[in-house]
Order: structure tokens, then sequence, then C-alpha cells
């Protein structure tokens, strides 16, 4: 069949004409529901990727890599939208947000989208770089919706961390290219991932293993690990939930996907330092502080942002850790907590809509008061936590046993800050989904579907991983070396 | 025929163990009466005693259960049964095989539990300072006694009474540091058992020192009966324990063709009248201590069986 | 095929799950769920004792979990056997729950658990790799706790929640690097290949140590025991029946797999540690007991006490497998086993007995029971058989299993090694203590409870359990005889199992004539025949009877209570639970748990009531938990200040971390 | 001409370095913004220097945002800010100048002696440029560590951004689309800045980053 344009062109061509017509569109509702579309015709488009691969054009390189990411990014996008749907809808309704800020959040979003999505898909490192820079400006605006003295702050914390990340990752990015152009020549090819993939053994060692600090902690800060980390509990925080979800579930992907890339790279240079160890110190490092972070949180939502610094750290650690067992379990890893995190937004969406409150303390007894969203909220966290049968449990055995098959000690503090953390999240969710039920007992009207939706994938998949999906994962992981 | 022969002298020791248990305590009666110059009764009173209490009506309380109606009649069966299995005649009982040493110590704790439970039926404090005491005396008693079977089957191989006590009558065995030990400590466990002095004094009435009288407070006619007459069969179990065991002269049985019960009789017969004297002479010589040393006393006797163990495991010559 | 039974069984529990969590609010959700759970568990059961006699080792493979390594399931002899421990400890309380469900104020939080949490221990049992393994074993946690909230307005509840899905974790965690250890750098997780490599000693000593942490932390081995005694009672009582009758027995499976199977460790001194602790645990666990007046938790404290005696037995079959002395290690082996199949049996019986007294007073604390003996006479007799059973006491199970343990240690000169030849007379006067302090607490625990006058207006006006209760507790307790009188039937069954674990089997039981004494070791000529002494006890109890028809005055008069003369009606004067423990309290408790009493008498003329106060330290959380939860908080108080610097700082540490990057760069080029 | 074409360049990197350890110098926000205009200034004069040199005119068209934005616009629009926000000109840095100025030096050092042994390869004009550009980040950085203010910040900021652009142009060849990113974002950035240093006046009396830091979440 001969499309107009190739799925992969589709997934930013969509978001960008969506955000045009969102701009112009007035009607809120009208805008929530092309904002729905438009999600979902990314999903289609990505999902078809996964079927007819396009030839890499100029700009646009589809492997195997990034498809992991495009469809786990397009489907939270979907599901986000869903739920941003009837969220934002209420926030008007209780006056918190006015249709002009609407109009804006809806084109934000497809924009957000579409920009997560170029830097998944682009084959070239700057126009990555550009990607993600717009991606940051985006969320930075976002999270500063509510105009709230905290917003401001949070956002302008988010905004001059992330600039400062950002500038850093640009000045590694022309580190590589100058590491690339003596080999390669001047111009694109030292920046296009197959050409610097196919010479980076030739490379300057030493200008790498610079460029690489620098993307490090220039990517790294998006990823949120520490002690990159300040603003993404701020920004979680004060910002609307969907874009919590999105921040958690999507933007620390795309920040760890673009490590992964550099981190090819140096993998390929046999002089280069490795960049192992480093990734795997900054995950243990985010892992213990996360955990015991976690304890002293009163927002519920900050809360579940440390629980995500932790994720990521374990992650890094993951990738860090290297070989194909420990890759795999990283990225089944990252698409179990994308999903699973991004959940647990949506359901602390409703509760903080039922309870009109974020404060730990205020919101108890969510099983007794509302049975399915408690249950599906204790389901989640049990999930987060890695307890079976979810398939968070599946990643994390593998990468503690990965771990302790090689560096036997390093698991042991892994196992450690895991505990920690688990502890943490129970102690938590025994307040909010059990005992006394206080506050509003309103039923939610928004729907459980994406909740749902996102459990039942998770679940699926700690129960049966379908060969296909391993065999998948399989291959990207022996990409990664 | 031989199965039946044998059983009938297993029948015949348990009857004779019921018929002289009474006997065994009006003998320690008597002997601490006469050391106390008084006369005392006659060494048959007890039987007069059962007799009398046969006669009588039972009176209950009212919120007796019926566990505490059956609960004597289920003692006396246990302790009977226990009694039954020390080999008195000759030294092979047929039921033997049927229970060691544990399970001889393990039926009498089943009695102790019956009777403790008694004691709290009613619901008065009486019965529960028994209960609590006995239970408390025995959870020290009990190790004390399973240390001595240990040592005993480390010095006979066996933790079976009728080996044991072959074994203790075959010359191999002579005077043994371990045998010593274990022979204190077999007596001071007997005596706490049995709720004598200096454990427990058996005919008092005086509140604050009571254990076993406490327990059975409530009792009286038959059951009362069935109690007195289950506690001088624990008597006479332990004494003709300390019998077979350390004491083990016994007759020839090679002698004729028929083992000669009647000999054995007579000897078994004066070995219990002996150990019962010496029984009386102790309780008259020693005073009864507060209820909280009683776990002191019982835990040296632990410490005895345990550093008897300890010596036949460094060398075979102890 | 049998197998196959058996996971079709399971599939039916998770089906039964699913269709509860539906059906919950419905009036007749209740009879379903349990109905089809009891005729579940029933199946499995019989499959699991025909795999037993079978004895044919099957495998199954399903292409589920890993994809690379998919779930592999096996049914070997030991497997087999605690199938039957669980599927019939699950065929009970479902029995129970049938009646006893009806005093369930929430079913939705129990119905959709308990199936899945039955299954759950299936799983764990049937599991043939590491990751199949841990996931049924966290699965069987999870749910386990979720039951364990049914009851969630409760604080106490909520915590012992969080204490036990930790600890759990905990376990797990521990597990899963034991399993490391066994799979080794490149090795598979599949336990076909850990069999495969024997550890060297000090691989084997780690994979001990933590098998000790995951394994022992559920079962409720000393120190790792404080979540039990929380957990279980706050569950349902048939939860509670199972959690501690059978989910302890399932973690003491996982340790047989992992120490005698997986690992094969075969060193003496790691055998000394586990009867170490083992008597430890059987002592320390009754001293709890007995300081307990609750009733749920005295029994939870109940089972740590018995998992001392079956760590013991384990042990010892350790120990002398690694000796070679393979007849000794099938003595202690069948002795364990047949332990955790007694305990499973009288330990259920009892948290039905004391669910069926909850249900009819409310109540769990003995201080306000009594003199139930008479509103609820077959309950009481029920609890009466489990007491005397769980007591060690003849002709029942707990003390024919408990007689071969003593056994054991009696052979234990056979020892070459010193360590073990001093180490085993002192565990076995441990054990003799424990069991006859059990024996003390249940005089207590019964004599409290249904003895005596009624100490509160609920006891008075108690009522008898329903029928389906008493059905289920009629059946566990008729088990309890025949295993005490027959005990040569079970420990024949055993055979198979002690001959996979420790390459030999009990002498002594031809299958034809199971009523002969059980002969445990040819060495002695020791036996014990719970037949002959049960016909005894019955015929001297028939002659007792004959006798005092025969010659007693039969006349029996109800008059008030004599009491030395002067009964008072008021029911705090009889002993309570604290008050007859109190002499065992002094002699014991001052040592173990710092036990003081402060009495406050009122001066001359005040006429105050004089007040006692009981003060109880547990060692154990003093010394490992309580530290541990100050050093967490400690930890988050200090790290907290990094959520609330200003910007610049946060600055500032982007800026150090690259300028330490980049020196670290310039120092190494 | 070859070691001319160089050592212009090795002038005019050296002065972005030079007028770095001004603006670190400074405690004034009127004379910091100079300092900032001069830096870009310089900065354009290089990036035009390197477009002649390396052959590229592409290179002029960075010359001349760099030259307008930087040193003109944005200079001016800081200098208003100051003046419509009523911001006391001066700004108290953390430490002592002079701590910071050793700090400074140090950090020259470290990129200095992390360059000049790393890029063998490339050529020499861009071993330089990359040299500097890498200190000129760094003393940006410092910068904005050391500065308690929101305009110092975001200065600072600014001048780490220079030293982007002046490695973008020293890295031989590279493609516009660096430029032109780099660039934009400049430009949002600012934006961006611009949109908050409002609402802060709306909110708030100061933009002094501390009053900005009062609620930091949780801490009620």
């Amino acid at each position: 069949m001969m499309l107009p344009i190739d799925p992969a062109q589709a997934t930013l061509v969509v978001p960008a004409c969506a955000a045009l017509l969102l701009v112009i569109v007035p009607f809120s509702r009208l805008g929530a529901w092309i904002n729905m579309l438009a999600s979902f015709l990314t999903f289609a488009a990505a999902l078809a990727l996964l079927i007819v691969r396009p030839a890499a054009g100029a700009l646009l390189a589809v492997d195997d890599l990034n498809v992991v990411f495009i469809v786990i990014n397009t489907l939270v996008g979907f599901t986000t939208s869903i739920f941003s749907a009837g969220y934002i809808a209420h926030e008007v309704e209780i006056g918190r947000l006015t249709p002009r800020y609407l109009r804006f959040y809806h084109a934000m979003f497809q924009f957000l989208m579409g920009s997560m999505n170029l830097a998944l898909l682009t084959d070239i490192t700057g126009l990555m770089w550009v990607a993600v820079e717009f991606a940051t400006l985006t969320t930075v605006l976002m999270v500063s919706l509510y105009r709230t003295r905290e917003a401001l702050e949070a956002s302008w914390k988010y905004f001059i961390l992330g600039s400062v990340g950002i500038a850093l990752a640009l000045f590694g990015t022309i580190l590589v290219y100058m590491a690339a152009q003596p080999i390669v020549g001047d111009g694109l090819p030292a920046m296009t991932w197959g050409t610097l993939l196919a010479n980076a053994a030739r490379f300057d060692p030493a200008l790498l293993n610079i460029a690489f600090a620098f993307l490090l902690l220039g990517y790294g800060t998006k990823a949120g690990l520490v002690p990159l980390h300040a603003w993404l509990p701020d920004a979680h925080a004060e910002g609307p939930t969907p874009i919590s979800a999105v921040l958690s579930g999507l933007l620390l992907n795309v920040a760890i996907y673009a490590i992964l890339r550099f981190k090819l790279l140096l993998a390929a240079n046999a002089a280069a330092v490795a960049p192992g160890p480093l990734m795997m110190t900054m995950g243990l490092l985010s892992v213990l502080f996360a955990g015991f972070m976690l304890y002293r949180r009163r927002d519920v939502k900050r809360f579940f942002a440390y629980s995500s610094i932790e994720h990521m750290g374990i992650i890094a650690f993951a990738f860090g850790l290297g070989g194909p067992l420990a890759n795999f379990a990283g990225l089944l890893h990252m698409a179990m907590h994308s999903l699973t995190k991004s959940g647990i937004f949506y359901a602390i969406g409703h509760m903080t809509r039922i309870k009109g409150t974020q404060r730990i303390a205020d919101i108890t007894g969510l099983t007794s008061s509302h049975p399915l969203l408690g249950w599906i909220f204790v389901a989640s966290v049990a999930a987060i936590a890695g307890l079976p049968p979810f398939g968070v449990f599946t990643s994390e055995f593998l990468v503690v046993s990965s771990a302790f098959a090689h560096k036997p000690l390093l698991a042991v503090i892994l196992v450690s800050g895991l505990l920690v953390s688990l502890g943490a999240l129970f102690l938590r969710l025994n307040s909010l989904a059990f005992g006394e039920p206080t506050g509003s007992l309103a039923p939610s009207y928004m729907t459980h579907a994406p909740m749902i939706l996102h459990l039942a994938i998770v679940l699926g998949a700690g129960i049966f991983l379908p060969a296909a999906v391993a065999a998948w994962f399989q291959h990207v992981a022996h990409l990664l070396g | 025929m031989a199965v039946t022969a044998a059983l009938a002298l297993q029948g015949a020791q348990s009857v004779l163990g019921l018929a002289l248990a009474p006997l065994v305590t009006g003998v320690v009666r008597k002997t601490k009466a006469r050391l106390q110059l008084r006369r005392g009764a006659s060494i048959f009173q007890p039987y007069r005693d059962l007799a009398r209490l046969l006669r009588k009506e039972s009176v209950l309380a009212y919120n007796a259960s019926w566990l505490f109606d059956h609960a004597p009649a289920v003692i006396l069966a246990f302790t009977w049964v226990a009694a039954s299995l020390i080999p008195v005649l000759g030294t092979e009982p047929v039921l033997a095989s049927a229970a060691d040493l544990i399970a001889i110590v393990g039926l009498l704790a089943s009695a102790r539990f019956v009777l403790a439970l008694a004691g709290l039926d009613i619901g008065t404090s009486f019965g529960g300072i028994g209960a609590s005491r006995e239970v408390m005396i025995a959870s020290v008693a009990e190790p004390a006694m399973l240390m001595l079977i240990f040592a005993l089957a480390l010095i006979a191989g066996s933790t079976h009474l009728t080996a044991i006590a072959g074994f203790v009558q075959s010359p191999a065995v002579g005077l043994r540091v371990s045998l010593g030990l274990g022979l204190i400590g077999l007596i001071m466990v007997a005596v706490a058992e049995n709720g004598r002095i200096p454990i427990d004094n058996p005919a008092t009435h005086l509140e604050l020192t009571m254990v076993h009288e406490a327990m059975v407070l409530e009792y009286s006619g038959r059951h009362l009966a069935l109690i007195e007459l289950a506690s001088s069969l624990k008597l006479l179990l332990y004494l003709s324990l300390i019998a077979a065991v350390f004491l083990p002269w016994s007759a020839d049985i090679q002698w004729a063709g028929a083992p000669p019960y009647a000999e054995q009789l007579l000897i078994y017969l004066g070995k219990i009248i002996g150990l019962a004297f010496l029984l009386g002479l102790f309780e008259v010589s020693i005073a009864k201590m507060r209820v909280f040393r009683a776990p002191q006393f019982l835990g040296a006797a632990l410490m005895l069986t345990l550093l008897a163990v300890l010596l036949r495991l460094v060398s075979r010559s102890f | 095929m049998i197998l196959a039974a058996v996971m079709l069984c399971v599939a039916g529990m998770f089906a039964v799950a699913i269709a509860a969590a539906t059906l919950a609010s419905r009036p007749f959700g209740r009879v379903f769920c349990y109905g089809m759970m009891a005729a579940l568990a029933l199946a499995a059961l019989l499959a699991a004792i025909a795999g037993l006699h079978g004895g044919a080792v099957e495998t199954l493979r399903l292409p589920v979990g890993l994809p690379w390594l998919g779930a592999n399931f096996r049914l070997d002899a030991l497997a087999a056997f605690f199938l039957v421990v669980v599927n019939l400890g699950a065929a009970a309380s479902s029995v129970f729950a049938l009646g006893y469900g009806r005093h369930e104020t929430a079913p939705k939080r129990v119905l959709p658990f308990f199936p899945a949490f039955i299954a759950g221990m299936n799983l764990v049992v049937l599991a043939d790799d590491a990751f199949m393994f841990l996931f049924a074993w966290e699965l069987m946690s999870l749910m386990s706790w979720a039951l364990v909230l049914t009851q969630d307005r409760d604080a106490a509840n909520r915590r012992a929640g969080f204490i036990y899905i930790v600890m759990a974790s905990f376990g797990t965690l521990a597990l899963l690097l034991a399993f490391g250890m066994l799979a080794g750098p490149e090795g598979s997780y599949a336990f076909s290949a850990m069999r495969g490599h024997a550890p060297d000693l000090q691989t084997a000593s780690v994979v001990l140590f933590l098998a000790l942490l995951g394994a022992g932390s559920k079962a409720g081995i000393v120190p790792l025991h404080v979540w039990l005694p929380l957990a279980h009672p706050a569950a349902p009582s048939h939860v509670s029946a199972l959690m501690s009758g059978v989910m302890t027995k399932v973690a003491v499976y996982a340790f047989v797999r992992i120490v005698f199977d997986l690992a094969g460790v075969s060193d003496w001194r790691l055998s000394a540690v586990i009867i170490a602790l083992g008597g430890v645990t059987a002592l320390l666990g009754v001293l709890y007991a007995l300081m307990e007046h609750d009733l749920k938790r005295l029994l939870a404290y109940h089972t740590v006490e018995n998992i001392g005696i079956i760590f013991v037995g384990l042990g010892l079959a350790l120990a002398f497998r690694a000796n070679g002395l393979h007849a000794a290690a099938a003595l202690a082996a069948t002795a364990a086993l047949f332990h955790v199949f007694n305990h499973s049996l009288f330990k259920s019986l009892l948290f039905f007995g004391s669910g069926a007294v909850l249900g009819a007073t409310g109540e769990r604390d003995m201080e306000r029971l009594g003199g139930l003996i008479h509103r609820m006479p077959k309950t009481a007799a029920y609890f009466l058989i489990g007491a005397a059973a769980i007591s060690a006491l003849p002709p029942l199970n707990g003390f024919a299993s408990e007689w071969l343990t003593f056994q054991a240690v009696f052979l234990s000169p056979q020892f070459p090694q010193w360590g073990l030849r001093f180490l085993a007379p002192a565990v076995g006067a441990m054990l003799a203590l424990a069991a006859a302090l059990a024996a003390a607490c249940f005089v207590k625990a019964f004599g409290i409870t249904f003895l005596g006058r009624p100490r509160s207006r609920e006891a008075q006006t108690a009522h008898e359990t329903d029928r389906l209760s008493l059905a289920a507790m009629a059946g566990l307790a008729a088990l309890c005889i025949v295993a005490g009188v027959v005990p040569g039937a079970f420990t024949a069954a055993l055979a198979p199992v002690s001959k996979a674990i420790v390459f030999d089997r009990m002498p002594g039981q031809n299958p034809a004539a199971l009523w002969l004494p059980l002969v445990p070791s040819l060495g002695n000529a020791n036996s014990y025949s719970g037949l002959i002494l049960f016909a005894l006890l019955a015929a001297a109890m028939a002659l007792v009877a004959l006798a005092l028809r025969i010659w007693a005055n039969g006349a029996s008069r109800r008059a008030p209570a004599w009491d030395c003369g002067l009964p008072d009606p008021s029911p705090a004067t009889q002993y309570g639970a604290e008050s007859f423990a109190q002499p065992i309290r002094r002699v014991f408790g001052t040592i173990a748990f710092r036990a003081r009493e402060d009495v406050f008498t009122p001066p001359p003329g005040d006429t105050a009531a004089a007040r006692i106060h009981v003060r109880i330290i547990d060692p154990a959380w003093e010394a490992l938990f309580a530290p541990v939860g100050r050093g967490v908080n400690f930890v988050a108080d200090r790290m907290n200040p990094l959520q609330f610097l200003t910007i610049r700082r946060y600055l500032m540490l982007v800026f150090l971390s690259l300028v330490f990057l980049l020196a670290v760069l310039a120092l190494w080029l | 001409m070859h070691d001319f074409v160089f050592d212009t360049a090795h002038l005019l990197a050296g002065g972005l370095v030079l007028m770095s350890f001004v603006m670190l110098y400074q405690d004034r926000l009127p004379s910091l913004i100079n300092a900032f205009a001069l830096q870009s200034a310089l900065l354009a004069a290089s990036v035009a220097w390197q477009a002649l040199a390396q052959g590229a005119p592409h290179l002029l068209v960075t010359a001349v945002i760099a030259a307008t934005l930087k040193a003109i616009v944005i200079p001016l629009v800081l200098r208003y800010l100051i003046r419509s926000l009523g911001i006391h000109r001066t700004i108290e840095t953390v430490t002592g100048i002079g701590p910071t100025m050793l700090a400074g030096m140090a950090l020259v050092a470290l990129s200095m002696g992390l360059m000049l042994r790393a890029t063998e390869a490339s050529n020499v004009i861009a071993r330089e440029d990359i040299a500097f550009a890498l200190s000129v980040v760094l003393l940006g950085l410092l910068i904005m560590v050391t500065r308690r203010n929101a305009v110092g910040q975001v200065i600072g900021f600014m001048s780490l951004e220079n030293g982007l652009i002046l490695a973008g142009t020293g890295a031989h060849g590279m493609p516009m689309v660096v430029e032109i990113s780099v660039a934009f974002s400049v430009l949002i950035a600012f934006i961006v800045i611009g949109i908050f240093l409002f609402r802060i006046r709306e909110r708030f009396d100061t933009v002094d980053v501390a009053a900005l830091d009062r609620f930091r979440g949780e801490r009620q």
C-alpha cells in the first residue's frame, strides 16, 4: 500500500497539525476530542511502524531501539489524552483553569508529544537535542499552568536546571561532532547515528570521554538522576496531573534513550572509558536517595515523583551493568515503569480530585470509600513496588539476578535500596488506601479505563511475556551490548 | 500360649501395682509418724480411707463441667497404665514394646494436664493457685526427667525401661558416676512430682503452701478416692522405677524352669518398702521450701542429669 | 498426569478467585467460593496423596513467565507431601469458612484473596525454577497481606500488615540472592540446573544463611518472628489457620528444597547452626506464648515454637547426612516432616476453635472469657484434643512426632564431632523444656478460656458455633487421634520423602502391618505403639468405670463451690491468664524478657484498688527491629533537607558533579 | 598567514575567557550587563573570524545574531528590567570575589589541561577554541552558582551559551542546524525568562531567587 507519508513522519506531522488546529479551536470540549483523536492517530502510526519499517530518511531513522520507545511513548500519550480530557474538564468546572489556558494546554500537549517523538525518531544528534529542548520548554510552561506561587517556583526551578542541563548536553553533542569530524569529515554525516556508530571505533577516545561526561550530566538532568534530580519532584507535584504522568512516563524515558544512544558510541570505542560504572553509581545513588526521601513526603504526587527517581535509578543501573540480560531487564523495566507510574498518576488524579487535596494525611481509606479506584491503586502500588503478578517483578528479578551474577556487592546495595523504598510505599499505602475514609465520599465521574488498561498490560506482561516481544527486546538488548 | 501367659503376668503386675499403691502411702505416713514420735495410723489406713470415700456421695460445684466429673477416672487410668509399664516381676512385660520411658513420662504429663484443668474448672482461686504452681514445677521437672532418660539411654543404649533394667542387671555395669548423678536427679524429680516435702506437703491444708491439695480441693467422694489412688499409684511408680533402675538385684532367673515369681515379688516388696521408709525419713528430716525455691531445686536436678549426660559423652568409663 | 491434575485444580482456584471478585457482594458468593475451594482442595489433596504413593517424578513446562525459561513445575515426593499438607489445611479451612464465613463483616475483602492465597501456596510447592518459585512465593505473601488487612479500620492490623509485607519482601529478596548464589555467574535459574553442581563450602554457607533469612523469616525463626504474632491473628480465623498451620510449612518446604535438595549442604557446622537456632526458637516461642493473653496471638507464638522443633529435626537430619549416617538422618527427617504434618493439623484445629470462640463472643482476650465449656461443649472438646495434641501428650499425634525427634536426639552419640555431641543433648533439654512449657501454656489457654466462670457478659451469653465449623474441627481432631494412634501409617507414607532428601528411610514399617509399634532405628530396641497405649488406656478407663459402678456410691449432689469455706462470687477472683502464668513468668520471664512487675498498693485507709503492672520487653524487637526502624528514620531525617535547598544550591550540585567528573577524566587520561 | 589567523582566533577566544573573568569580578548589575554585552561582541567577532578562516559564510549569520541580539538587545532589555522592577543595583555574591576568582582560575586550568591533551586529532584552531569554550562554559556556570540574584544567574547562563556558540563555531564545518537551534533556544529561553520575571513581578516584590525559594514544596 502507498501512504502519502510514511508512519514515521506521521508520528511527527499529526501532532504538529493537531497543535496548530488546537491553537485555533476555541471550544474546550472539541479541543479535548481533537487531542484524543490526534494522540490515537499517532499511536496507530507508531503501531504501524512495527509492521512497515520505512527506509531511513534524511532526518528520521527507525530502528529496533527507538521503536520500543516510540510505541510506549505514543501509547501512554494516548491514554493520558483520554485521562486529561476528564481531568481538565473538571479543572475548568471548578475554575482552576480558564478556557484560554485550556486551548494553550491542549496545543502544548500535542506539541510536547510531537517533539518527544522527534527526539526518539530523529537520526541527527543535533536534532534530537533540539527536540529535547523543545520538550523541556513545553513542559516548563505546562508545569506553570496553575500560576500558583508553588507552580511558578517549581517551573522556575525546572527551567533553570533544565536549561543548564540542556546546555551541557549541547556541549557534549558538539564534542561528539568534533570527535567524529576528523574521521567522517564535515557536515551532517558527523552527526548521524549510523555513521557515528559505524566509525566510533576510530574516534578520539579522550574527546568521547569528556563528551559523555557532559551528555550524561545533561540528559541525566532530564532523567532526574541524583544529584541532578532537584527539579523533578516539584515539577511533578505542582503541574497538572496529566503532565505529571507524561513527565514520569515519557520524558524521563526520552532522556534515558538519549543517554543510551551515546552510550552505544562509547561502547563501540574500545579505548574510551566504560560508561557503565558511572551510570551504575548514579543509579544506585538515585535508588538509595529516593528510597530514603520517600519517608518524609507529605504530598502524594511528590511522593510518587521520588518513586520515579528511584526507578530511573534502577534503569540506569541496569543499562550501566550492560550485557544482554541486564539490558533486557532495563528495557522491560522502563516499559513497565512508564505504564505503571502513569497509571498511578491517573489514580492520583482521581483521588486528588475527589478529596480536593494532595496531602497524603488527608486522603485515607480509599478501598472503603471508592473500592474500584482504591483497589486499582493498591494493585498499581504493589506493581510499582515490584511484587508479582506484575511485570515490574519480572524486570526487577532480572536486574537483581544479573547484577548478583556479576557484582554481588552492588546487588546487595540495590536490594536494600529496593527494600527501603518498598517500606515507604506500603507505609503510605496503608494510610491512603486503608483505614477510616476521610474527606469527600463523592463518586468519581472520570473514566477508570486508562488505569485499568495500563494495569492489565503490566499484569499480562508479568504473567505471560509474548515470545515475539521478548525476542524483540532481546535483539535490542544485544544492540546495546 | 506364651503370649497369653505374658498377658496374664502383665495383668497381674498391673493389679498388683494398684493394690500395693495405698500400702506404700501408708508405710510412708507411718514412718513419718513414728519418727515424729506419734503412733500414727496403721499402714492400712489408706485402704480404709478409699473405702470410706467410695461409700460417700460426691458433691460437685454448681458450675462443674463434664471435664471435672470425668477427670479423676482419666487421671487414674493414665497413671495406672504408666505404672503397669514398669517392670516389676522379671524384666520383660509383654507390652514393653508399647512404650519406653519417654512415653511413661508422657503418660504422667497427660495425667497432670487433666488434673490441672480440673483444678481450673470450678473457677476458684485455690484451684488456680494449685494448677499454675503445678505446671510451673512440672515444666522444670520434666526436662530433668528427660535428661535422666538420656543419660540412661547413653549407658544402656536404649530408652526402654526393660532394656535398661536388663542392662543394669548384667555384670557389665558397675558403679558409674553418671549413674550416681542420675540417681540423685531422679530422687529429686520423684520428690517434686509426687508433691512431697520440700516441694509440697501432702498433709497440709495451709492455703499458701498447697500445690497438689489445692487442685483437688473441690473433689469429694468417689472422685477424691480416684485422685488419692492415682497419686499414691504415682508414688509407687517412681519408687519402683528407682528400684528397677538403681537397685538391680533380682533372683537368678535361670534357677529353675519356671521363673520364681514369688521370690521376685518378695524382693520387689522389700525394695519398695525400704524406699518408702527412706522417703519418710527424708521428709521428716528437712523442712518445706518456698514455692519459688522449687525451680531452683529442680534446676539443680536438671543440671545434675545434664552433667551425667555430658560426663557420659566424654568417656565411657563414667 | 497427577501434576496436570493438581495444576488444573490450581487453575480452578484462580478462576474461583476471579469469580469471587465479582460475586463477593452476592449472598451466595460465600457459599460458592468456599464450596468450590473445598472441592478443589480435596481434589488436589487426593491427587497429591496419589503422587506421594506413586512416587513418580513428573515435570511440566508452561510457556509463561520468562520466555527463555518458561514456567517449570515438578512433582516429586517432597512436593507431593507438602501438597498434602497445604491442601488438607486448605480443604479444612474452606469447610470451616463455609459456616464461619457468616461472621465476616467484609466478604469483599476476603473472598477474592482466599483462593488466590491457596493457589499461590500450591504453586510455591510445585515450582521448579527460581523465577516461578519466587513469583508464587511473593504472590502468596501479597494475597495473605491483603487478608491480614481485612479489618483495615483497626490501626493495629494496618501496622501488622505493614510489618508483614516488609518482612515478606525482605525474605523474598534474600531467597532471590540465595538462588543467585546457586545459579552462579552464568547459571540458569532452573532448579534442575542448580541440582547439577554442588556448591563449595563458602557458597553453601552463604546460601544457607540466605535461606535462613528468607524461609526462616516466613516460618518465624527467632529472631525474625516478630511479624508472625502480629499478622496471623489479624486475619480472619480460617485464614489465620492457613497462615499459621500451612504457610509456615510452605516456608519449611522452601528451606528443605534449597538446603537439602538444591544446595545439598553437607557440612556439620552449618547444621549445628540450624539445630541451635531451632532449639532457641522452640524455647523462646513457647515463653512468648506463655506471656500472652490474646488467644490467637498465643496460638501464633506456638507456631514459632513448633517451627523450632521442626528445624531441630531438620538440622539433625542435615548433620547426620553430612556424616553419612543415613539411617539416623532418615529418623530425624521423618520426625521433622511428621511434625510438619501434625502441626498443620492441630494448629488449624486450634485456630478454628479460637475462631469459633471469637465468633460466639467477639472476644480474643482470654481475660474476658471463661466458662465456655458449658455453652460451647463441642468446640471445647475439639479444642481440648488440639491442646493435648500440641502439648505432646500421648496417645495423640504431637507426642508421636516429638517422640521421634527425641529418638533422633538420642542418636547424637553417633556424631564424630564433639560440637554436635554436646549440642544435641543441650538442645534436647531445650526441647523437653519447651514441651513441658507448652503443656503449661495450653492448660492456661484451655483452662482460662473454656473452664472456670465467665469473665464477661459476652462469655456468659455465648452460643455453640454452627455445624460446618464443628464438622471441620471434628475432622481435624479425628485426624489428630488417628495420627497419634497409628503413627506408623503416616511415617511409612513419609518414606519416599526421606529417601529423597536424606537417601534413606526409617526402618521398621512394613505397609502390611502399620499397627505395629514404631521402631525408629534398628540400633536400639526403642519402640512406641500408640495403638497399644490407646487400648490400654481404654481398658483402664473401662475397668475404673466398672469398679466405680460396682463398689462406689454413684450419687452426686450439686452445691456451691467450697473453696476452703469462703468462695467469692465475683469471677474476677479466679485465676486469669496473667496470674496463671505469673510463676513461670517469674522463673523464666525475668531472664528472657526482663519482665518486671510493678505492684501498686494504696496506703492504709486509702480505698483505691491495688494494681499490678507487668512490663515485658521483646528482646528480638529491641535488638533487631527497633534499631533498623530508628536507622531508617535517622537517615531520612538527615537527607530530608535536600528537598528544601535553594535553586542556586541545586545548581551547585550539578556544577560540582560536572567539575568532579572532568577532574577525574583529567587525572585518569 | 596561517599563524596570523591562528593568533587572531586565539586572541578573540582568549578575550571571551577574559570577559568571563571580568563578569565574575563584577558585583553591580549594570556593570555585569556591560561585561556581558562586551563578551557577546567579542563572540560575534570571533565567530566572524571563524567564518573567514573556515571559509564558511553561514557562520556569519551566527555572528550577526550574536552581535545584534546578545550584544545589544538583551543588555538593553535587562537594563530596562532592572529599572522597571527597581531591583537594588548591587548583587550580593555568595563568597568573596577572591575565592571566586581562584576557583575560576582552577576551572580554566582544568579545561585547558583536559582539552589540549584530548583533541590531538583535530586541527589547532579547533582545539584552542574548544579549550577556551569549555572554560567559558565552566565560568558561566560558576557565575550562576555564585550569584544570588535572578538577573545575575540569567546573565551567567547566557555567557555559558556564548561558550557553547564558540565551541560550535570552533568545530570545523558543523552544520547550520546547531547554530540555529542555539540562537533559537536562547531566544525562547529569554522569552520564557522574561515571562517569568514579569510573573514574578506580579507575585513577589523582588526577583531575588531566594525569595522564590521561600516555598520549596512541602515546607508548610
